[in-house]
């Protein structure tokens, strides 16, 4: 019940951030995509327009529920619901600091990948429930690329289990703050390790250059062309959630979380700037880049992306087993 | 390969724009200067007597090709000139149907209707968006293009032997204000000869700051 | 390393309480905003007579809207089931791999070898070309 | 949220209705109120319905200049997640019902913005037979934005204009602008036409004299367009040979193409492509009216794009109540341009795969190409 009461405490205050967080990076998404492309981005509603998720927001509230003919009402309510779920969820074991962790579990990182695998069948609820075309394609596509995406993201985060041997978040952290960062040390597959880690999170939360799902040229909004309001908002920041939780759990495994460059002022402060840099990241990426085409993505997938974090798991087992000892 | 540098080159670009200046100009807090020739909207003049430059000779009305000019008008003695001539009893440009070409001004003999620089404002109802004469007469206090009729028909007419004394170089047609004594297009009746319209037009800067 | 794994025990239990109970908040958030949304939401009075309608880019449904899929799908499908049942057993391999020394990671070795070679099969038989 | 609309309530607010009775609460639900009203003010996404020239505008209003990211407009794709419908463009009788199945499909509230001559009042194809005069005439429109295109500023304006009237009207201050009463049913122009029968012609012509102009129905003098004499090139000789020798035609008129007989038609289509002639340029009908009935003529022409570009043209004469041979089996562009014919002047294709209307209304009653309909026709249910 000690247990119960600290999640809910400890959840209650970290989710809250980290929501707030997500809509004020939803903010700097919009001001960073203005700037790259010579605007101001919103800039009437509050100073500098910061208010403009509040105002999202309660916009979103106000806006009339509609279920198109036809659809599966149930399974179309469900879907925004679990994936804001499943994305929050997934941040349960995330270690923002030595302390500041929902529920550190030994199995922590299996619970990461296991609710982001989860992220999947929401999606795809949406995209059977709308009724809608555009929303069935979407979601079709959006479970293809997920579980493909998903088999090298598993084998990148294997890496990083093979070297700490461990599968608590803040034991590869701790891990690293002996070691060194895994994406510096050992110099070479630590770095590809993380690219392609990189790569699968950007496939994984639908952005661009991996989109298809939402691929607003060809399938008007994908998953979300039927949802209005709240449960649209919903879909949508639970996509940024997952951006942010993902941008938190990458920075966690392969970037030293807490742990600042050369032990320097290690704390909380450094895992919110390395979660943010990585954010702004995915957004940067976003804005700069154009769309793969579906077979495109599929083979870069599993002609290249899986044998080469394979190859990664083996070195890493070579390396762990030879080398650290 | 190439898509990989291709992308690198990418994220260069929007890198390098984070840190330039936009270019937005915000709106409601900055107007946009206008281009030279730009034109929207309408208004009626007057002369330097007050008097309404439109003898309502329905030029403008026949040349619409939206037509959406109407006028109505009566003769009376002019109370300056003492000469009868027409006056307007109404006159309304429907807004809604409008399509810029300028042709009204361009053929108007009197110089009498002339586009502005500054946008009529958005309406509510399509009401909103009829100048009825009342505001046409309101606007001409509103930063007028360069162009008049006279303006416009002079520069389509092939260019004339200069007068001896009008050796000095002639100002770009643009910018500059007409001289005073015109030569009057043939076709009108010559009511004096043309004076210079009130000549806002060329003169007056665009409105740069808030309304 | 296996201290975590060692150490864990009794303490775990909490701490999957707490898990729970994070799961827990996280969904009182969701369903917060959806049901702030059934407070908040406007209804319409007079429904437009299309409002219900499916959205087409403004054109009548045209035919059945679930329909067949490409079989490519299913061939992912089955991929994604087989690394991923693979990478399952690779996450104890990969805890205890310091414990278990040369014979394992050889071990290891051949599956990975055995999987390639099945990956290398469907590379030739072309399944995962689309298009 | 008072949401009253000139035109009773367009929408309803369960909470706020039920709130508002409890006592004591009125404060609560008055903040809550205008943090709703705030937020729909600030947060207007857009769906456009850019449907010509008016659309590059609204383009241009979302791009680096005028930025209508600023007020927080971002432009969505469906209509689901839309609060403004944004209509840029001439609507057309066959667009207008899904415009309005679009502006359904928005959920409430939601606003339109007319954007544009056309969009307002149809512009100078008002009375055109395809053209809706007006948007008004199927969705209620809360701001026009004049301009023929408005620039991105005045689009800019016209949303902040927007902005200021949901203040209003969420507010319950909201007034609706009082109208003359001669406009108050205005779906068209308020301007009375020149050809209006109730303009007394005397009173135009007396105003012309006055101003001293020329009767504006003088001629302005003769206008000679036409330009050389067609040079017979080699493609043309190939074909008059190819004419004269195997369909036996003798006459070819100077100036345009050389008349096939109707039952020729297809084996003549045939031949040529044979030759080489792969690439149908275009198929056009023109109207004759006769007192005996409809005469039709059918031009076609064919090229050859690889041997020097060749081009090959004939007619086909179609006396009233006679059909031509479809040429989609031999040409599959020919499909289309046949339909589009059909559909314009009524000439029937026999053996067409298809032959449905492809440019107006499925339900559209004659075919406005012929010289003897009326531009103006009536049109349900806009004219």
């Amino acid at each position: 019940m000690q247990g119960l009461l600290r999640g809910l405490v400890y959840g209650g205050l970290i989710i809250t951030v980290l929501m707030t967080a997500t809509a004020w990076g939803m903010w700097l998404e919009r001001k960073l995509a203005a700037r790259m492309q010579s605007r101001i981005g919103p800039n009437v509603v509050g100073k500098f327009g910061l208010l403009q998720p509040v105002a999202d927001l309660m916009k979103l509230l106000q806006k009339e529920e509609i279920y198109p003919i036809g659809a599966d009402r149930l399974l179309f309510d469900l879907a925004p619901f679990l994936v804001t779920t499943f994305a929050i969820a997934t941040a349960a074991v995330v270690p923002f600091s030595a302390e500041a962790v929902g529920a550190d579990l030994d199995v922590g990182l299996l619970w990461v990948l296991a609710l982001g695998g989860l992220m999947v069948i929401p999606v795809w609820m949406a995209g059977w429930a709308s009724n809608n075309k555009f929303a069935l394609i979407g979601g079709m596509r959006a479970v293809a690329q997920s579980i493909s995406y998903g088999v090298p993201l598993v084998l990148t985060s294997l890496v990083a289990v093979v070297f700490t041997g461990t599968m608590s978040l803040s034991g590869i952290v701790k891990f690293q703050i002996e070691h060194g960062w895994l994406a510096l040390w050992p110099p070479g597959p630590g770095v590809v390790a993380f690219v392609l880690f990189y790569m699968a999170l950007l496939a994984e939360s639908n952005r661009i250059p991996f989109d298809i799902p939402e691929a607003e040229s060809e399938l008007v909004a994908g998953i979300t062309t039927e949802y209005t309001g709240m449960k649209f908002g919903l879909l949508y920041v639970g996509e940024y959630v997952h951006t942010m939780v993902g941008s938190a759990i990458a920075a966690v495994i392969f970037l030293g979380g807490w742990d600042g460059p050369f032990h320097i002022a290690s704390g909380l402060h450094w895992m919110v700037i390395k979660t943010v840099a990585l954010f702004a990241s995915v957004y940067w990426v976003r804005w700069s880049l154009l769309r793969f085409r579906s077979d495109q993505l599929m083979r870069l997938c599993w002609l290249y992306l899986v044998p080469v974090s394979l190859g990664l798991v083996v070195f890493a087992a070579l390396w762990r087993h030879f080398v650290l000892r | 390969m190439g898509y990989l540098l291709d992308s690198i080159r990418a994220l260069g670009v929007t890198a390098k724009n984070i840190g330039r200046k936009p270019v937005t100009v915000q709106f409601p807090k900055v107007i946009r200067e206008r281009q030279e020739r730009y034109r929207t909207s309408f208004a009626l003049l007057k002369d330097e007597q007050g008097e309404e430059r439109c003898v309502g000779c329905l030029a403008c009305e026949r040349i619409c090709p939206s037509q959406i000019i109407h006028m109505s008008s009566t003769k009376k003695e002019s109370p300056v000139t003492g000469k009868k001539r027409g006056y307007l009893d109404d006159f309304t440009l429907d807004m809604t149907a409008c399509i810029f070409c300028e042709l009204c001004v361009q053929v108007c003999p009197f110089d009498a209707i002339v586009m502005l620089k500054v946008p009529h404002e958005p309406g509510y109802v399509r009401e909103d968006l009829v100048l009825t004469m009342a505001k046409l007469y309101e606007n001409a206090e509103k930063p007028l293009t360069w162009g008049n009729g006279t303006k416009l028909m002079e520069m389509q007419e092939p260019p004339k032997p200069a007068p001896a004394q009008a050796a000095a170089p002639v100002p770009a047609p643009a910018a500059a204000p007409v001289p005073a004594a015109v030569p009057v297009p043939a076709a009108a009746p010559a009511p004096a000869p043309v004076p210079v319209p009130a000549s806002a037009a060329a003169a007056e800067p665009a409105k740069t700051e808030a309304p | 390393m296996g201290e975590t794994l060692a150490t864990s025990g009794g303490s775990q239990v909490q701490t999957w309480l707490a898990a729970v109970g994070f799961v827990l908040f996280s969904m009182v958030i969701a369903a917060t905003m959806l049901g702030a949304a059934k407070l908040f939401a406007v209804k319409s009075k007079k429904p437009g007579a299309l409002r219900d309608r499916p959205y087409e880019c403004g054109e009548e449904p045209v035919g059945e809207t679930r329909i067949q899929f490409h079989p490519r799908y299913y061939v992912v499908a089955l991929f994604f089931v087989l690394f991923d049942v693979e990478a399952a057993f690779l996450f104890p391999w990969a805890l205890v791999l310091s414990k278990l020394g040369v014979a394992a990671l050889v071990l290891m070795g051949i599956f990975m070898a055995v999987l390639m070679l099945g990956w290398l099969y469907a590379l030739k038989k072309e399944a995962l070309r689309w298009q | 949220m008072a949401v009253i609309d000139e035109s009773g309530q367009a929408y309803d607010h369960p909470l706020y209705t039920t709130l508002i009775n409890v006592p004591g609460l009125s404060v609560a639900v008055a903040s809550i109120d205008q943090l709703l009203t705030w937020g729909a003010k600030n947060a207007l996404y857009i769906f456009p319905m850019a449907t010509s020239c008016c659309g590059i505008e609204f383009m241009a209003t979302a791009a680096a200049r005028v930025d209508i990211d600023r007020i927080g407009s971002i432009v969505r794709a469906t209509p689901r997640q839309a609060d403004v419908m944004v209509i840029a463009g001439t609507i057309t009788v066959k667009m207008a019902p899904k415009v309005k199945r679009l502006w359904d499909q928005m959920p409430e509230p939601k606003w339109a913005i007319a954007m544009g001559s056309c969009a307002i009042s149809g512009d100078f194809y008002r009375d055109l037979y395809p053209t809706v005069p007006g948007i008004d005439t199927i969705l209620p429109v809360d701001v026009y934005v004049p301009g023929c295109p408005p620039d991105p500023q005045a689009l800019m304006h016209g949303m902040l204009r927007l902005q200021e009237k949901i203040a209003a009207k969420q507010a319950g201050t909201w007034r609706a602008p009082e109208l003359r009463p001669e406009t108050e049913k205005m779906h068209g122009p308020a301007v009375r036409r020149i050809d209006d029968p109730e303009r007394d012609p005397a009173i135009t012509a007396e105003q012309s004299r006055q101003a001293g102009l020329q009767s504006p129905d003088a001629p302005e003098g003769e206008l000679d367009w036409r330009g050389a004499e067609p040079v017979p090139v080699q493609a043309a000789l190939e074909l008059e040979a190819l004419l004269r020798e195997r369909f036996g035609i003798e006459d070819f008129p100077a100036d345009s193409a050389p008349i096939v007989p109707r039952d020729r038609h297809l084996e003549l289509a045939n031949t040529l492509k044979a030759m080489g002639y792969s690439l149908l340029i275009y198929v056009v009908a023109s109207h004759w009216p006769k007192p005996e009935g409809d005469t039709f003529e059918v031009a076609y022409a064919l090229r050859s794009p690889n041997a020097g570009a060749k081009l090959a043209q004939w007619r086909v004469v179609l006396q009233p109540g006679e059909t031509i041979e479809s040429l989609a089996s031999v040409f599959a562009a020919a499909d289309w341009q046949e339909r589009e014919q059909y559909d314009l002047l009524g000439v029937h294709f026999a053996n067409h795969p298809d032959l449905r209307r492809i440019m107006l209304p499925e339900n559209w009653q004659g075919h406005p190409l012929r010289r003897d309909y009326a531009a103006d026709t009536a049109c349900r249910p806009w004219r």
